[in-house]
């Protein structure tokens, strides 16, 4: 427990009040020590029946020693993970604009949903004739997709965006080899995610960077210039990491094409165009979708996700495994590369993909329909827009004009004020508000990415935009000092990243271990 | 709508600060191409009645586990999930945060990973675990492009006992690495003659195996260290480690497995929770995020991400993988249960899950032309049946018995394995589940 | 919105350190308007369709005005409650030491299972044919606490301990109405809780209080002083608010009868006895118990609870409506005065008592059995006695010797320093804990109850005790200062009681109206 | 045992700390001839698992009203509640709470009720309400009781149109207190003459009444007001105050409404919320607890529990109430539920209940021999069948259709009420339900 060694770890004069507490605690403010350091040998917290008389059938495989898990009974594992979550921010408890990030508002209808028995309490190896519906829920998903984005496939399995990178580039790569010639090239824009070069690399491309032009998009000619027989594809975000629609598209749509690569669009900033824009009409070949962005299926602070790829015609026959497919006796799986699948770049994930996160995207969808999404669009953009132009005086904008779903600024206005990106993020945890996305895109110095999304007030917008502005206004008055100590009013002040990528201490281990450890 | 703030007026009253005339007047950079005026093709808006009644329909056009007797594995296992579980990863500061960059908003978030980590590598034997990866087939994917990262050989070798998704999975991934992937026939029961040579980066093994059968790879584990090449050892049922060997104990170098077991529903197969897990000298090879401790600007003990430069968001295309998203709240789910569990709870939940086993192969073995195939098993095992499984299993689940998974599914080309039927009980399993499946079996074989 | 009006109105130097924000919000800590502050006149939160077209038949009674509620969307309304919840303590974020109100764990099985549409989506004008699992677990919690109060019937309509009180006075009245003389008084130790005089009062009676004895126990002799002819009954609670077992209750209740009165009891404290102890056993004619203290149905801030009452033989037949009973044809529900339930004193509440509180305690119950209760009352004994000791040295304890589930503290140990227990108890506030009962029973100076319950473990405890000791170190020390601040860390500092009760503002009103009120 | 921390470790040290040498030292004050050494005679702990089991069986004994085309009303409305509604009554920090003693610790349940009492106030068109009381009928008798108080006359008259079990707890209280509650016969469709005189405390009427009659009892509050008695204006659907005139608007000078309609469920019964509103004039006369405004230390608006001079913790028997825990939670779901609705919602919300019964109406009047007894309507009415109502609702419920309350089940003693059918129609019977129930209903008639 902590207590008195808190009390004494503490120190006068620290920040969040000179008053110490003998706990450690501050009020409502609870420290909490590891399960670990709370066991109670041979406790448990699930009350579970003898085993009733068998012959036992382990074959000699008996687990030699003890696990080494603590033992706590429900009611101190209950407040432990109660204790823990109060330590956390959340969209649930105010503004989160993490650039590139779109956290929205999670509706507890798809929890609801997603826990109904006939599809959380599913096995996905029962037989067909007894998983109906969730063949249909996944249809349903499917065609939503495929008319948000024009496309004629989707591919459900793979797992987040990442993973649905790597989906669409496998695809790809299966085409051009079907083709003939895999090609070794890989263009992706500086501002590009680092999942973009990352997966281009695991499927074994080598990664050319494009620069940016003046006003934050693809140089065109700079593209042009890149392309060659030897480029597999273009990787492309749009809207882009700085939060602007890429207006020459159809261009590079049309020179990728000309080249005879394909263009694959990472769709994690779809918010900004969900039903107004289709991304098959700007020439793009495969995009993925982050349902866990676009469709408010809940980051779960950092998982699961679930990332749908989009696929031309030209692509589909390479989609991986399992497909559905409506056959006469209506939809049926196909698990196999043979037949209709048989060029299927095989399977990606174990089963049919992220049932679960599917319930939910199709509920937030059902929820919308075509008007609230289109809806949801405008309204990200016009959130995003009335913070550029509330920031406008104080912040540093990196390219002038209007943007999408969200704006990107730069450390320029903290010039010469000792005030880092960084501290400034702090300070604003200090005001209640999660930071923006801080230090990307990198094309710019010092990189304050913010995404309000539209389930933002406009009453909430305006208190961070107050905020935002006197925080500016007191960096360039020198009150540095503020700045560099901040946050002071969390659980933990600034945390030393440094020292904990040094010397790694990645589990806990009881103390004799620790100590061998040491030596 | 519901969901969105904003009024009519707001959005007035924006347009004009922003100064533009319309909302149409922030999308010009869209090409007029691509510009569309009215709605795409689908239906309006409706309230949570409607929405709600509609999924309700398709739910009920299938067949919840819990509704039948059950004895499907195959990799997701069906156990019993305290309610508290459910709960606690429902509370919106998990539920609605986003991965851990800001560390003073996320303390209860990383805090929890590290005891996950911890979690991990105690249940596994191993030193070093990660946050967690999409599920246990896409994690011995990554377990045998780290070997190939670790030994720079070109050949992974599979067991024919691994998981057929796992191996195809890696398969998939491999494809256009460089790296090639042999995999074993599927040979249930029998034991597997590896051949590994100094291009072997790394074996892949499973344990339990997919058919159950439980294996002791220790003597592989010293073979591959003397030939240099890393033993890879697959968990899919993670309870089993409650009363089984572990992998660390066999000498495993990288452990692959699937978390789902624990505080996780079947979900049709997903989400789940990919479990990785390695030995400390290898930790900059690993996949995924890592938490670690640290201290604060007073001293405090707390904790943060660490060792990104392995990851994509640094390291770019040099990055060890392209995993961004991974399974935070299945994995806060499984370190909830994992809790509430403990030594005392998890080992007994394994005799619990074995015990139910054990009955059903005897009860099984009763029925007549019916044989088990396996020597030994944790939970699940392999029976022979005088006919091929398929058509069996679905006459049973007229019966109202969903009675195991026919290798036929997964091994369609395995002419030689159509009769076989892999069955699995766990400890939500009732003695009159079991006479059920027994008569319903029985019936079926009529 | 708060903001900067926030900002102004925090002065320098005020408690929680010297940072003041723009927002007011203080890192985790946020600030919460009123929905009526937060309105966008119009806006709605739930999707409704357009009525269809039909003939109104409101007959002219339309409502003329509008209502005056605010508008707001979901994602505002999970943000409000939200932080609206995290204001608060729980037993879900720690030790809750509230005599005499039992907060121990609230499993989150029982949450589940009474959400079960069976028991949560089932009305109770339902055709009985189609409620007969409700009756039967109706039927099988009144076994239950039959077997634990070792009575012959108990009555399950009473919403709450309160309630349950009414139901048994009322029974005994017309217990003795029956006999043909209902008699005046009703004797109440000084120690008993408010509800006692109250429910009497209701029923037409007069109180007449009765002393302790030095040991804190009633007082034997002036009990069988006051008893006579014209005493209807003793409402005694056991064990007593001071947390002790009436040693002399069989003596108590055998004088109670030779006077010809009843003997009341009430079970708020039944935790310290349950399985071990059996009402029946003590001579009770009725108890009442809290299901939402013994039987761990949440306290949800204030309420539903649920009191059930245990009767004797001679008071069942009055027992309110409706009865449950074992008809030919199963279980069946006696709704009307009539027959068996000729001698009913009627109904006390609409339908059939609280079902949802009904299932949740024969959740905890069969979770825990027999044996499991009977730890409980032992582990909760053993808990306050545990923190006796712990607190022995620094505290004054009203009654020496041991307790039973909570213990007794009097303000003797702050003598002289100027501190209150009220002052005592904000400090605990700062250091993570919810205080004890202050003030209650009102038989000693200052009072400090302290009720752990079962379902604290020892590590908490001993933080407690190491805090409370320490507390009262610091106040002996003369640091008077510290708790008469106190508390400095929550979301609001000591609030001003006073001055709410001298010119009451009991809802929000609109600028406009509030000044006229004003006026 | 799961939620019991203390292992047999610490008891030993803990019993060794106090200085007793079993447990049963810790007892002894328990009369020997009350001391029992064995366990009570129940069955004995179980996990989750099986107690799940149990409680599943019972339940699935009951046919849930959403699995049927419902009608029944009779002071207990289904209505759909989002789903955030029961997300956020179950965070910890609202549902294990206790009743806000300490402000500074429950600042969220203080605002919240302090929302609740605008809310209610607001609706039912009074100048202040209380933080709730147990349900809609304790709250009538408490309302009369008030009147009692305030008017120190001996008599009430209740209205015949007043829910049955609302004058039975009425009764049941008042029986011991010196008020003699008078009840007006129950007369659906026809108008009531109530005779007032200077021993008249209070009258007690309903609207809509039990049968579903629109009543605008301005005259009657007139009439109350000239002879110095009281209007009490009973609620049971609250939902209909989103369209029709308040008591507020009609003179009532004390409500007493109940809740459940919104943020609740059906319970069988409870628990349900009691609303309680009157005249500021009356407040410290009024029972329950109150929430005020108030200020902190540092000058920040914060709330307190106030008045509570009228409480029984401080009044003991002089207490305007015994009342102590009241329905906080439900309260607390009452408010997130009106939040959510807000004034469009909550207006077209009641439009939608009115357009439902209406279509309903129109319907049944369509089945042959069928009659409507109302006039006017909200969302329930009484229609008069050929026959017996009892066996017909029996006949329904075999028909797979919930059609209502047969008057005969409140007014057994009534033959003249006995083919009175009581039906109510909300937001979600769908038009299918309907024609389900017209069919059935026809069948039946048969
Ligand atoms: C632009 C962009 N691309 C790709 C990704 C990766 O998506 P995921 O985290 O779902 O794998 C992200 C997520 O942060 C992103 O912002
Ligand atoms: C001793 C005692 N009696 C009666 C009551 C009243 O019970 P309830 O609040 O359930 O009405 C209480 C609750 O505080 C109590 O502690």
């Amino acid at each position: 427990m902590t207590g008195w060694s808190q009390a004494l770890s503490a120190h006068p004069g620290s920040a969040g009040g000179e008053l110490q507490t003998f706990t450690g605690n501050r009020g409502l403010q609870l420290e909490e020590p590891l399960i670990f350091e709370q066991d109670s040998p041979g406790h448990c917290g699930v009350d579970l029946p003898e085993p009733p008389a068998h012959r036992c059938r382990l074959g000699g495989l008996e687990r030699q020693g003890p696990i080494g898990l603590p033992g706590l009974s429900e009611p101190q594992v209950v407040r432990h993970f109660t204790r823990l979550s109060q330590k956390n921010y959340a969209i649930d408890s105010g503004l989160y604009p993490l650039g590139s990030c779109t956290m929205k508002h999670n509706p507890r209808l798809n929890e609801k949903l997603a826990r109904l028995p006939g599809f959380a309490d599913l096995h996905p190896l029962q037989p067909e004739a007894t998983v109906k519906g969730a063949l249909e829920l996944i249809d349903t998903l499917a065609h939503w997709l495929k008319t948000l984005t024009g496309m004629p496939a989707v591919a459900l399995s793979p797992a987040a965006g990442a993973h649905g990178e790597l989906c669409g580039m496998m695809t790809i790569r299966a085409a051009l080899t079907a083709q003939g010639d895999p090609r070794q090239r890989i263009l992706v824009p500086e501002s590009a995610h680092g999942t973009n070069p990352a997966t281009a690399a695991i499927c074994g491309y080598a990664i050319d960077p494009i620069a940016a032009n003046a006003r934050g998009r693809v140089d065109l000619a700079a593209l042009k210039a890149k392309l060659g027989p030897d480029v597999a594809a273009l990787m492309l975000t749009n809207p882009n990491t700085c939060g602007l629609f890429e207006d020459e598209i159809l261009e590079i749509a049309a020179a990728v094409h000309a080249a005879g690569a394909f263009f694959y669009c990472d769709g994690a900033n779809f918010n900004a165009i969900v039903g107004r824009v289709r991304p098959a009409d700007l020439g793009i070949d495969a995009l993925h979708l982050n349902l866990h962005k676009t469709f408010s299926t809940p980051h779960g602070g950092g998982g699961p996700g679930s990332g749908p790829v989009a696929l031309a015609a030209s692509l589909a026959p390479h989609a991986p495994l399992p497909w559905v497919v409506h056959g006469d006796a209506g939809l049926a799986l196909v698990e196999q590369a043979k037949g209709p699948a048989a060029a299927s770049i095989g399977r990606l994930k174990g089963f049919h993909g992220q049932m679960g996160m599917f319930v939910r995207a199709l509920s937030y969808m059902m929820s919308h329909g075509a008007d609230g999404l289109r809806q949801v669009a405008e309204d990200a953009v016009l959130n995003a827009n009335y913070l550029r132009v509330r920031l406008a005086g104080a912040l540093s904008q990196s390219y002038p004009g209007a943007c999408m779903h969200e704006v990107l600024f730069d450390d320029r206005f903290l010039k010469d004020t000792g005030v880092t990106t960084l501290d400034f993020a702090k300070a604003l945890i200090d005001e209640g508000f999660h930071p923006m996305t801080m230090y990307f895109p990198l094309v710019v110095h010092g990189a304050l990415l913010i995404e309000p999304t539209e389930t933002e007030s406009k009453a909430s917008l305006d208190q961070f935009a107050d905020t935002v502005n006197a925080l500016a206004a007191r960096a360039r008055a020198g009150d540095g000092e503020r700045f560099h100590a901040a946050p002071l009013l969390t659980p933990r002040r600034r945390l030393d990243e440094t020292a904990a990528a040094r010397k790694p201490v990645l589990r806990w281990r009881p103390q004799a271990q620790r100590k061998e450890a040491a030596e | 709508m519901r969901y969105l703030p904003l009024t009519p007026g707001d959005r007035r009253d924006m347009l004009a600060a922003i100064g533009v005339g319309s909302i149409d007047g922030l999308f010009t950079d869209v090409p007029k191409a691509a510009w569309r005026d009215g709605l795409v093709d689908l239906p309006l808006a409706q309230g949570e009645l409607e929405v709600e009644r509609a999924l309700r329909r398709m739910a009920a056009k299938n067949v919840a586990a819990g509704s039948a007797p059950f004895f499907i594995g195959g990799g997701v296992y069906r156990h019993h999930v305290p309610a508290a579980v459910d709960h606690l990863i429902q509370r919106g500061e998990f539920l609605t945060s986003y991965t851990p960059y800001q560390p003073e908003l996320a303390q209860g978030t990383l805090q929890s990973l590290f005891e996950f980590q911890t979690q991990v590598g105690l249940l596994t034997g191993m030193e070093v675990a990660n946050a967690s990866l999409y599920d246990g087939a896409t994690a011995c994917a990554e377990a045998v492009a780290m070997a190939h990262r670790i030994t720079r050989r070109g050949k992974a070798v599979l067991s024919g006992g691994l998981h057929p998704h796992y191996r195809e999975v890696c398969t998939t991934y491999a494809q256009f690495s460089g790296l090639e992937v042999g995999s074993l026939a599927a040979t249930p029961g029998a034991t597997e003659k590896f051949d590994i040579d100094d291009n072997t980066a790394c074996v892949v093994v499973q344990n339990p195996d997919f058919f159950g059968e439980l294996r002791d790879w220790s003597a592989l584990a010293t073979r591959c260290h003397a030939a240099g090449a890393l033993l890879v050892v697959v968990v899919t049922e993670i309870v089993s480690l409650g009363a089984v060997k572990s992998p660390g104990e066999m000498g495993a170098d990288i452990v692959a497995a699937e978390g789902q077991s624990l505080g996780n529903a079947l979900n049709f197969g997903g989400p789940h929770v990919g479990l990785f897990a390695c030995r400390e000298q290898h930790v900059r090879q690993m996949p995924g995020r890592l938490v670690g401790q640290t201290t604060d600007a007073e001293g405090r003990r707390g904790w943060v991400l660490t060792l990104s430069t392995r990851e994509q968001h640094i390291r770019r295309e040099k990055a060890t993988s392209n995993i961004c998203t991974n399974a935070g709240l299945c994995a806060l789910a499984f370190t909830i249960h994992t809790a509430l569990l403990g030594e005392a709870g998890l080992t007994r939940l394994a005799r619990l899950n074995h015990a139910a086993a054990c009955i059903l192969a005897d009860r099984l073995a009763a029925v007549p032309g019916i044989d088990i195939v396996n020597q030994s098993f944790f939970n699940e095992f392999t029976v022979r049946l005088p006919k091929p499984a398929a058509p069996v299993v679905a006459a049973l689940a007229e019966y109202g018995v969903l009675g195991g998974v026919p290798l036929s599914r997964l091994y369609p080309e395995r002419d030689d394995l159509a009769d076989l039927l892999l069955v699995a009980a766990t400890e939500t399993v009732t003695d009159d589940d079991m006479t059920q499946f027994a008569h319903a079996l029985t019936e079926a074989l009529r």
